[in-house]
């Protein structure tokens, strides 16, 4: 039973260094919070033989996703014992060298964090239904996959 | 019945358009799959999973929902 | 034979959220760079008996600390593929729910940022000669002990 | 020989000095120790590590440097 909407974790375009130190700022209230770990993937500036990657354009099966997100969250927070956690995605386009996924994961002590924040991010990976395109300099593209 | 199915991505891409509604008697997913492999041929060379109302299924599941969606490999994050 | 003058390491006070933001923005021109991982170490407000932390104060033997810094990251760079790597501690006074740790290691691919960020913390923690000096509200104080 | 010793954190509080010049004859680390033990009966309640030149050393290790701190438990970060 799916018996609360989950939240949207996507945000159009790139995580900006602002939107992340905002976040940051954010947690000095809480004061309980001994150790924060943060995960971000960057687009990569590929190169396929002789082309560059240029930019991710990214969509989503957004209500399954969101789903996804919110049981990883669930399945997480009774696995480790995390004091908070937040996950942002991106949709649309994120130029090479721009953020498209910010995970946030905070606790008393530090041992915790670690474990809980690569567990999220392998999580996603796996099971969040995220289509990345990669788009060449030339406007060709292929589609990216996951290892 | 009546079924929408989603797609995403590359698959998206081979079907050229994200979605649409079939009618089909009950049965299996697999029952769909048949389906529309002959409507897109291109699909038989792609790599995708199915979802029925957002939860992955296997071809043996039972058709129950009113949403399925093909979806390629995932590449978050 | 140190062949180099370490860094200084050290910053005066809490590390602002500007600041953190500001290092993750000078990553995006690093554009092989695919997995940003982030450690933050925050003053917890803990309660001894009837008295709250309500800051710590950091001393270092600075010279030795810096020293132990750079063999860190040199150790951390021949263990690990990483395109780069920063660490900063705080010096003096540090509020609760400041932050007075951050380590930032950057690579291509995510598999091992996990384990360089969690051995950078670990080898920090155990080989770093940085004491903290915790402030009750009361100014009285007791002496940190990593765990 | 001319060393100085340099005092961190709890150890400081004890010997209310950051830092002072002994003058000592050839010998371990262990000679140190038990000047400063004479000198500053508290620290024998203490937990501290030496380190020489900014190198962790043990009691039995010669004197060769001109620099020597006692360092009371790390806590960084």
């Amino acid at each position: 039973m799916k018996d609360k909407k989950p939240k949207n974790v996507f945000i159009k375009g790139a995580i900006t260094h602002e939107f992340i130190g905002n976040s940051i700022y954010k947690h000095q209230s809480k004061t309980s919070i001994g150790a924060h770990n943060i995960f971000l993937g960057q687009v990569r500036a590929d190169k396929v033989d002789d082309k560059t990657v240029s930019a991710i354009e990214y969509t989503a099966y957004e209500d399954m996703a969101n789903q996804k997100f919110h049981d990883i969250r669930e399945a997480t927070f009774n696995k480790f014992n995390l004091t908070c956690m937040h996950i942002y995605h991106s949709l649309g386009t994120v130029k090479a060298g721009e953020i498209c996924l910010f995970v946030f994961v905070s606790a008393p002590h530090r041992k915790v964090v670690f474990d809980a924040l690569e567990y999220v991010v392998e999580e996603i990976k796996a099971h969040v239904p995220v289509f990345g395109k990669e788009i060449f300099e030339d406007q060709s593209h292929q589609w990216k996959k996951n290892t | 019945m009546e079924i929408t199915i989603k797609y995403f991505g590359q698959i998206a891409e081979e079907t050229n358009t994200t979605e649409e509604t079939i009618r089909i008697e009950n049965g299996n997913i697999s029952n769909i799959l048949t389906l529309l492999l002959k409507k897109y041929d291109g699909l038989k060379y792609k790599d995708f999973q199915v979802a029925q109302n957002q939860e992955i299924v296997s071809p043996e599941t039972e058709i129950t929902g009113a949403e399925i969606a093909l979806l390629p490999p995932f590449s978050g994050g």
